[in-house]
Formats: structure tokens, C-alpha cells, sequence
């Protein structure tokens, strides 16, 4: 990792856009490909202002047609380029499996090491968008379970920027997952160049009694969560993960170890997602360690719902974490 | 424009494309003011195509629709209200609020939903065609989608099988000129009308402004469908008016005022209407007027019904999970 | 349950040819559609017979497009029709996971229940068929995350042909995973009409010292590996949930507060796997009660080697097993 | 048949189609011998249309393969030792034993992978042209696929970007009439060439059997898309003269014995090439016959290579995951 220099206060969408206007300036190699990037800078503004620095050539506005425009991701990274595919919602992966999981995952492997495919694909995830189901899904836990690809997470404009550029550099294939409602959320971004390693956790709070684990914007969630349960004593920890594969499991354990309690947060749907392996993964390192079982928030077991008032029914919430940590610590 | 059509016709094709204008409009406001969550995705400019084709199906034929859906569920007989309603989230809205805009679907009126996935309904439109055929029913089948649709696989994969088959399915095919903010020519290579043609598939393209010609294009591969005569790809050459979506105001980077202007003042499918009506005094413009009165009074009543329907109770959240 | 009358041993793939062929007589909205599924019976053989019987109009032979195919299954099924989609292996299903997430699992729930898709996707799992990377993986782990979706996995010829009639019967999309080297299997199946209900696990052989969880072939290493464990004294129970989404979470948990000891065995990939769900809801559920940590047993993280010196490295053996269990039962 | 072509060159086309034949033929007796675990697609009958393409290619152009692959692999330049412990899951095979039959890559011949998705390669070759394009290379990418894979969305996808941006790539497809084991007029509405044509793309049809017009079509497309004049669809007939794969022993339900034969004896491309060669007085048989042999020694000397080859080592299996 460089040293950062300056901070100013940046947004999560500028610290994006950030990372890959340097690497592109770096490495004539990287160039993106994806729908409405060019001009419209994204149905999200992120990419604004790449095309007028970089050109039409390297910022290629694509037909709508995902799993297309991920195989010639996987092709050109195979014959010398490094590109950045862009799914526009994380719900349209789902239409470029084969090529995400049966090709850039395997094609290393598969090649006993001869061929590489350094490709970053980046999409979405997050609900409360208002976007129904078909838009407002977090579907990282499916990538996470594939060897030979990698998946992070970031939860801040700091890392945001840091692990895209880890990200771009990596000869093995990276799915990046930023919550879209997280693009406007400001935070300090040091001015100079510096990278965050992929599979290095974050403890973004230091606590002695719980552990939070919290993914992507949930880590925001737990935050919140934790100050509320500062008000009567708890003092909790919030560790995030930001890589989810590979992951920093002894991060993970050894703060469940220190607080003896765990949480962990995911906006994934709660069934066989995230929050499973992260938990099962504590359950087991530190459970000579555990005065409580660790507890699971994940997105509600349904289809994302359009009317607001069912919507937010279904994401995790602060007060809800706190209620939890209450029980796990016997406060109820 | 080569049948015969009565004046009553004619005013009920110009009433059905003007409850979607109206209803669009209203949808704008509704954004505009912070009433309505999310987007939406304005059919206005479209209208003719959604017309021209509901209006030569029957009430038991089905469609599919896109994210730019409210023309083609009003069209195939949709409510004002529970259209309303279902924008705002409300529990009377057409899926009790939890498909929003982008999913409205109505079994009543042969709406097999909206879908939010570009090209997502293809495959669902020629299955209930495949459902038609297996079960000897005469029922046609319309999927609506837009001309960035076009570079979706599951599209071809799904004609494949409609011409192989034989179903009965037309794919109505809006070209609107754009995919989102990126005109379509930096997409789509060759020939729209190349695609069908692969296939061996019937194709008519057809001025999507012109309701008249939309309706008799739309009879004529209808009524071969069902025939059992095999699919069609119907060409619908339009503009939508609006931006991409309800928040897409700035859209001088991708297209300019002057082609909107020419469509919107020359191309505008309402006035093509109306107009060759009056030439040839058919009718004159107050009865317009009073249909346009009539219409916005029906819409201020659903959006206040709509407005003032409840949200759907909290436990509608984990229901229709399954069925 | 109806009840089985006279009792015959028949093979997995013959179970799951009948559990068509009756429902296809009884219900002739049913139907089938696939790759190679009419005279070729399809790539394993498994549905020979059925077109002679039904005709090519109710066994349909298909272009090779997955997602075509299952688009087609969902409008039918919403339709009046009974549509089962046979994607020939599992690894196929990553052309067809837009249908499946993004339509299948959502429409009913998106209409406020006014359209369903009562369709069957019927597909493998498993490896070790010298068949590579492609051809090899068990995904069932990415639609347990899909709220809308069923998945059920049978372990035997009974419970396959049993649960397959019940998923034909059943009004929402269900996935079916046969593991493909099961289908000469054989076992006992009662000549008469029987069902059995999904949501329901079984438990295969009864123990009070560990609960070993093991899904579809998976069953056969944990009951393989219960004998040996039996020959030194440790009585294994073994519970196969058969269906996987919804989990009969009870069961399982009752299980292991009973033996207090747990391994989980999927086939899938460990990691964000079936795996980490069912362990952290046994470390939950029964965490007062454990003596030792909740392990799990999974395919190698890696993308499967066509090899055999390789392969049979990365399935979880009876030998692993045993060895696992006798030092969670601190016999090592 | 219209190029002048010297003997030398005529013999090379020959010996590059009997290696391909002799490979095979050693590869169904290795499967009937359960000596190479699982399974392989073989490649014989179609000889002309991997040799005659590659022949057209330079060493640093590259192709995308498929599951019946090992043509294309030993046509663009594969030895037959590492091919042979490939497919026995051995160390010094291709990818260490990891990929087996349907996934032999190797950089060294240009050979981005065989793939056993089918249609999985055809956004990877269109990518690698893209690469070339941007990178300012001259190479040329070409996708080999059966006809099947035209049913699937991801060709479509593909084509439609490689034409749009002209890129250097051929889809070249091979129509061996079957899909598994059904005909392709069971799966394919429309014709063939229909498909290049919906996107405006240079196609070309050849008799696959025919080694010379496959490298003079082959020739001309290569050229074509390394002048930057845009990519090509290079449709050749052809026919497997086994099944599916090497366990399609019975296939009488599908197709005739007749029509093999007629494949077999009429159409064999080794055949005609010799015969073409003999008519015309330019060799005589028993040159053949010590190319036969020589490479039948090669391939014999490759297998016992093979069988004596250890396996990868027990670490090998976690090894390249990740670059
Ligand atoms: C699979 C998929 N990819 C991308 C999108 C995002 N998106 C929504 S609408 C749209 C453009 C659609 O263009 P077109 O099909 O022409 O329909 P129009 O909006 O012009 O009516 C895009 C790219 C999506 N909804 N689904
Ligand atoms: C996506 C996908 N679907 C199905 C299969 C199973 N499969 C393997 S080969 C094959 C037929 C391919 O036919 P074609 O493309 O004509 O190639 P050929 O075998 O005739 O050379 C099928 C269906 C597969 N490998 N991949
Ligand atoms: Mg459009
Ligand atoms: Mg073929």
C-alpha cells in the first residue's frame, strides 16, 4: 500500500470514477466497456467525464447485451487488454453467468495456468431504491462461491478507490459490487496514488463486547448501530470484510474471539447468502471463544417489493442490530 | 390508411391513445412532485403502436411489455386507478404495489406483465404461445419490446423457436431510435428488419405514428397467427417525447431539440390523427377537446383514489412468495 | 403421503422417468421441454420411453438455448400449461438464470400473487465424471438463495421419484438437482402412486453421537462413512434434508441438539456454499447445546480438474468424514 | 478448385488431415480400451475444415475451439504427445491434466481454448479481435463452432458487436447436420446464412469436405478481416462420420446407415483430396501410404508418451485458481 498524502472529502461515485480514470491513465491496456457509459457517464453519472478524457475507443458504449459484452471482456483480457466490463444493475448479471463463471473463472485453471483473464467487472447491489425487484438485488453471495473469481465489496469513497485499483491490477478475474445507494456518500479520499490489498478486512470500529460484521453499506448500518449501543454500554466492533473472496477469515475470528459475540450483516437475501458463510466461518474459528450463537441480518426472504412501505421492511436496519446485539448481550 | 372506418372508431382509437398521453402526463406530475417513488419510463410519443396493436386483439389474447410499459396495460385495458395506484405503491394498485411501474401485469385484461429485464419477456411471449398451440385455443400472443432489445440473445433463441413452431406470436418491435441515452445506430448492426429475416420469420414495418396503419399492419399478422400461420415481426418506427426516463431532463448530449421538436410537432401520433380526421371533416375539434376534458377528469379522480388508497399492510411483504 | 403398496428395487434415473411418466398421464398439462430429450432420451438416457409414450408434442425436443427454453417454460406455465425444462447439466443453468431469478422465481410475487409459474427445472449435479470444469459443478446453492425458487435434491430412487411428483404438483417454479452419477442407482420404490411433501428432511439412519447433514449423493459418503464410525463406537445420524429451499430447519436442528455434533457434506463448492447455511443454522439453533464446533465439508474451492488424479481430491470422501468426526468426537 | 498449388503443398494439406484422422482413431481406441477416462467428441469427417482454415492462418492469428476440438487444436499447430496426456488427465499435457479433451488451450499456437459451452467462445473471439483492433495488430480471431450453437443468444450478441465495430474475427461454422443427436431441421428455423445476413455480415458457404475451397474461402475472409475490413461468417458443410462421442455406438434412432456410409465413402475429405491428387497424376498412392505411416508411428510414439506420463501432482489441484 502507498502513502496517501492530502485528503479532501469525496463521493463514493467520484472516488469510483477516480480509480479508474488513474489506472486508465496509468495502463494504456485498461479501457471499459458497458451500456450508456460513454456520454451518459452510466444510468448512475459515475463514469461522467471518462469518454471526454479518454475517448470513445476506450470508454465503448455497448449494445445492451450482458453476457456479450463479458465474453469479449474475458477475450480481450486473454489477448493483452485489461478491461472494465460494466453491468449497469447487479440484477443483469444474472444474464452473463456462463461467461463470468464458466469462462473467467475457469479459463486460468482450466489452462493449467497458461491463459489469465485480468478483467474487472463492475455492477451493483442494494435495495430502497424504489426499483422493484428486478433492480434492487444483491446477488455478490452467487460470485463468492466461485473459485477463481473475486469479489469485493467496498463500504467507503476510501475504499472504494483503493480496492478498484487493486482490482484493475489483478490478473485474475474481479467482480467489484458497489451500492447504489451509496454513490452520493461522502468520505475522506487522500488526494495521491495508494492501493488497498484485495482479501485485507477492515475493523472501521473498535469495540470490546460485539462484533459486527458488515458488508458494503451495511457496514454503515452496523456503525449506526454501534453508536446507539455505545448510549448504554456497548461497545461494539465493526469489522468489514471488503473483500468477500478470498476473505480475511482471521480478521473475522479473532475479533469475534476478543468480543466473544457476533453479528453479521449482509443486504444479500438472508437464505444461503453472505451472512452464511461468514457466520458458519466464526461459528467454527471461535467457538471455544462464543458466549452467544451468531446472529444473522440479511434481506428479507422475498422478492424485492416496489411500495416503499413494504420495501424498507425488508432491509436491515440499525434498530434491528441493536435489538439483536441487546439480546446477544443480555440486555433484554 | 385504406379501410373503412366509422367515426366512432376513430374517436375510441384517438380516446385510448389519449388516456395514455393523459395518464403519462399525470405520471410526470406525479414524479415531479415527489409523489410517485422511483421512476418511470413515459410512453407519450408511443402511443399509436400500443393502440394500433391492442386494438386488433382480442380481450383473451395476451401481451408482454417492458420497463416503458404503462401505453401497451392502458391499451390491452387496463384502470386508470389501480394503474395509479400501483405507481404510488398503494395497496389497490394492480400487484397490491409490490411491482411498481416497471411490473404492472393484470390476467384480467391478458397482461402477462411488464418486465423490467431488456428482452427478459421474449421467451415468456412465445411460451404462452406454445401454451395456445398445445392447447388447440386460438389466442394470440404480442410481445412488446424496444429496438435495444434487439441486441439481447434470449430474443433470438426465442424467434428460433416461434418460426420453428409455428406460434402464435408477434414481436412488436418500438423503435424509438434510442437504447437508454445511446442512439441505436451505435448499437445495432445492419437491418432491424434483418433479424426476423434470419429466421425465415414474417416481418411488416410500419409508420408507428400512424394509428391506422399500425392497427390494419397488426390485423394482418395477427389474424395469420391466428391462423396458425406462424409469427410476425411488426417494425414500429416511433419517438418517445420524454427523456429515457421521468428524470432524464438534460438530454441535449444524445439527441437535440430540433429532432424532438420536429416529432413532437409533425410526428405527433394525436395530432396525425386528429388532423386527418378534421381534413376530412369527419368531425370537428370540439369533440376532441370534450374526450381530452372527459379523459383528464378521469385521471385527477384515480390519481385521488390512488392517492388516497393505503399502502399495502406489512404483511403483505412475505406473501406471494410462493404460490 | 399416499401409501406405497408393493415394493421393487429400480434405479435413480428409472425413479425419476417414472415420477414423469405418471404425472404426464395424470395431468396433460404436462409437459416436457430439452436438449436431446425425445429419442435420445436425453445425453444420460434417463428419460427413454417417454416419447414413444407421450409423443414428440409433450416431449419436445429443443434448439440449444437455456434460456430460451426456460423463458418458454415460464410463459407456458402461467398459461395453463405444467411445463418441465430439462437443462442438461447444471453448469448449463448460468445461461438461464435471468429466467430463473429474474422471472421464474419473481412473477408471482411481483403480480401480487395474480400470475404463477408452476413449472419444474430438472437438472444435475456432481462430478467425478472425468467431465471437467464445465460440466461438473453443483450450483443448487445460488437458487436456495432465490426467494420464490424451490430446490429440492433427492439422495435415493424413493425420494427422487417421490419428490419429483410433488414438485410437478407444486404451483411455484421448483429446480430440481439429480446428481448424475446416481442415476444407476438402485433402491427401493413402491410399485403404487406415492408423494412426498417438500420442505421435509429425512433422517436416513439414526445415531446419538453426531449428526452428519449430508444432500443428494453427499448422503451415500455420510452413510458409508456412519458404518465405519460404528465399527469404533461413534453412532452417527444421518439427516438428508432432500429439499433444500424451503429447509426443514427443525429437523436438523433437533438432530444435532440430540448428538450435540455436527458436519455438514454438499457437494457444492465450500465456500458461500449449502454448506455454510445449513452449519450456521445447526450453530444457532442448537448452540447451548454443541460440544463441538459445526463443521462443513464441501468440493474443493478450486474449478473442477478434469484429471482423475485430481478430481477425486476435491469430493468429500467417507474417509474425510470419519476423520473428521472422530476428532470433533475427541477420538484422535 | 481454382488456386495453383504446388505438391508440397497439397501433401501438407493431406498430412495435416490424416494427423487429425490418426489422432482420433487413436483416441476412440483409448476410450474403448478405458485407457482415457470420460469422454471425447471426435473430429473425423470434418478434417478439411480445421486444416483448410488454419492452413489460411498465420501462427500468431488465434481460433476459439469447442467441445469436438481436437481438430482445430492439431490443425493450428498442437503436438500429438501433449495432446495425447491432455486427454489422459497427465502432467505434461496442455493445461497439466486439468482441462482434458474439451479444453485444450495453449498460447504457444495461438489457441485461446476450447470451450464446452456451447457458443461459449463467441463473445471470447470477438473480444480477442477487439484486443487485436486496439492494440493496432493485424491478427485475425477465428470462432469455430457447430451449427447448434447458432441457437444460442450469446452468438447473436457477439456477431452483432464484431460487425458493428468491424472486427477481425470469422465465425466459422461447421454444419455436420446434427445438434447431439438431432437434426438440425428439428432446431433451426430459417437458414443458415441468414443469421451474417441479419447484421449486414460478409458470409461465405463452402463444401467443408473440400480442403482446398475451405482455405481458398477461408483465405479470402482472413484476408478481408486483417485488412480492417470487418469480420465474416464462413459456413462449411461437413458430417461427423462417428456419434456424438465416442459412447454414440448406436445411433440408428437418429440417423442412417446409409447416410454414413454415403459420407463415409463419397465424401471423405482425405479421400478426395488423394483422389483429386491422383486424377490429375500429381503423387502417387504410396506417397500417401508413408504419410499414413509416418504419422501413425507419430501418433503411436505420442501415446506411449501419454500412458507413461505421471499424473499432475496432488498440489497441482488448488494451483492456478488464481493468476
Ligand atoms: C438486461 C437489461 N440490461 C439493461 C437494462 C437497463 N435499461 C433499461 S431500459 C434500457 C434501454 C432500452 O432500450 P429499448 O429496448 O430501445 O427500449 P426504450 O427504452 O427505448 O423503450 C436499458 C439499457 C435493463 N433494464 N435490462
Ligand atoms: C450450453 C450448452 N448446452 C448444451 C450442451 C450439451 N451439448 C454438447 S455438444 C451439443 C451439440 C452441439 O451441436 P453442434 O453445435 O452442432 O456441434 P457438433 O457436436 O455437431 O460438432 C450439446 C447440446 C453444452 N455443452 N453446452
Ligand atoms: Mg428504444
Ligand atoms: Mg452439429
Amino acid at each position: 500500500m502507498s502513502t496517501p498524502n492530502a485528503v479532501r472529502e469525496i463521493t463514493f461515485g467520484q472516488a469510483v470514477n477516480e480509480a479508474i480514470a488513474e489506472e486508465m491513465r496509468r495502463d494504456p491496456r485498461v479501457f471499459m466497456i458497458g451500456e450508456d457509459i460513454a456520454e451518459a457517464g452510466t444510468t448512475f453519472k459515475v463514469l461522467k467525464g471518462l469518454v471526454e478524457e479518454f475517448g470513445k475507443e476506450r470508454i465503448i458504449d455497448s449494445p445492451i447485451a450482458e453476457a456479450g459484452i463479458t465474453g469479449i471482456g474475458v477475450g480481450a483480457a486473454m489477448t493483452g487488454m485489461r478491461p472494465i466490463v460494466d453491468i449497469m444493475f447487479g440484477d443483469f448479471i444474472t444474464l452473463a453467468m456462463d461467461q463470468l463463471v464458466n469462462q473467467a473463472a475457469k479459463i486460468h485453471y482450466m489452462s493449467g495456468g497458461k491463459w489469465s483473464v485480468p478483467m474487472v467487472v463492475r455492477t451493483t447491489l442494494g435495495a430502497t431504491r424504489r426499483s422493484a425487484a428486478q433492480h434492487s438485488q444483491s446477488l455478490h453471495a452467487w460470485l463468492c462461491h466461485i473459485p477463481g473469481l473475486k469479489v469485493i465489496a467496498p463500504s467507503t469513497p476510501y475504499d472504494a478507490k483503493g480496492l478498484l485499483k487493486s482490482a484493475i491490477r489483478d490478473n485474475s478475474p474481479v467482480v467489484t459490487f458497489e451500492d447504489k445507494m451509496m454513490f452520493q456518500l461522502k468520505g475522506p479520499v487522500p488526494e495521491g496514488e495508494y492501493t488497498i490489498p484485495l482479501g485485507v478486512a477492515d475493523i472501521k470500529r473498535v469495540g470490546k463486547d460485539i462484533t459486527l460484521v458488515g458488508t458494503s453499506s451495511m457496514v454503515h448500518v452496523a456503525l449506526e448501530a454501534a453508536k446507539i449501543l455505545a448510549e448504554i454500554g456497548i461497545e461494539a466492533e465493526v469489522v468489514d470484510p471488503r473483500t468477500l473472496k478470498p476473505l480475511d477469515t482471521e480478521t473475522l475470528i479473532n475479533s469475534a474471539k476478543k468480543t466473544s459475540r457476533a453479528i453479521v450483516i449482509d443486504e444479500g437475501h438472508l437464505s444461503y447468502g453472505v451472512t452464511a458463510e461468514i457466520a458458519s466461518i466464526i461459528a467454527d474459528g471461535a467457538f471455544y471463544y462464543l458466549d452467544a450463537p451468531v446472529k444473522r441480518l440479511g434481506a428479507m426472504d422475498v422478492p424485492i417489493p416496489f411500495s416503499p412501505a413494504l420495501e424498507d421492511l425488508t432491509v436491515p436496519t440499525p434498530a434491528q442490530v441493536v435489538e439483536m446485539a441487546k439480546t446477544l448481550c443480555g440486555r433484554v | 390508411m385504406s379501410k373503412e372506418y366509422d367515426v366512432e372508431q376513430l374517436l375510441h382509437f384517438y380516446q385510448q391513445m389519449f388516456r395514455i398521453r393523459a395518464f403519462e402526463e399525470k405520471t410526470n406530475e406525479l414524479y415531479q412532485r415527489a409523489i410517485m417513488p422511483g421512476l418511470a419510463h413515459l410512453y407519450i410519443g408511443e402511443e399509436a403502436v400500443a393502440v394500433g396493436v391492442c386494438e386488433a386483439l382480442r380481450k383473451d389474447d395476451y401481451i408482454t411489455s417492458t420497463h416503458r410499459g404503462h401505453g401497451h396495460c392502458l391499451a390491452k385495458g387496463a384502470s386508470f386507478d389501480r394503474m395509479f395506484a400501483e405507481l404510488l405503491g398503494k395497496h389497490p394498485g394492480y400487484c397490491h404495489g409490490k411491482g411498481g411501474s416497471m411490473h404492472i401485469a393484470d390476467p384480467d385484461s391478458g397482461n402477462l406483465g411488464a418486465n423490467a429485464i431488456v428482452g427478459g419477456s421474449a421467451g415468456i411471449a412465445t411460451g404462452a404461445a406454445l401454451s395456445m398451440k398445445m392447447q388447440g385455443l386460438d389466442r394470440v400472443v404480442v410481445c412488446f419490446f424496444g429496438e435495444g432489445a434487439l441486441n439481447e440473445g434470449l430474443v433470438y433463441e426465442s424467434m428460433n423457436m416461434a418460426q420453428l413452431w409455428k406460434l402464435p406470436v408477434i414481436y412488436c418491435c418500438e423503435n424509438n431510435l434510442y437504447n437508454e441515452y445511446t442512439p441505436y445506430q451505435e448499437t445495432t448492426a445492419g437491418t432491424f428488419l434483418g433479424r426476423p429475416a434470419a429466421f425465415g420469420m414474417n416481418a411488416v414495418e410500419v409508420d408507428g405514428q400512424d394509428v391506422l396503419a399500425v392497427y390494419e399492419a397488426a390485423g394482418q399478422v395477427i389474424e395469420r397467427a391466428r391462423k396458425g400461420e406462424g409469427p410476425s415481426f411488426l417494425l414500429c418506427n416511433t419517438y418517445r417525447f420524454y427523456g429515457h426516463h421521468v428524470g432524464d431532463i438534460d438530454r441535449s448530449y444524445y439527441r437535440s431539440k430540433e429532432e424532438e421538436l420536429y416529432w413532437m410537432t409533425e410526428r405527433d401520433p394525436l395530432k396525425l390523427l386528429a388532423n386527418w380526421m378534421l381534413d376530412r371533416k369527419l368531425t370537428d375539434s370540439n369533440v376532441f377537446t370534450q374526450i381530452e376534458n372527459e379523459i383528464r377528469a378521469e385521471v385527477e379522480a384515480a390519481v385521488q383514489f390512488a392517492i388516497n388508497a393505503p399502502y399495502p399492510p406489512k404483511e403483505e411483504v412475505d406473501q406471494h412468495v410462493y404460490a
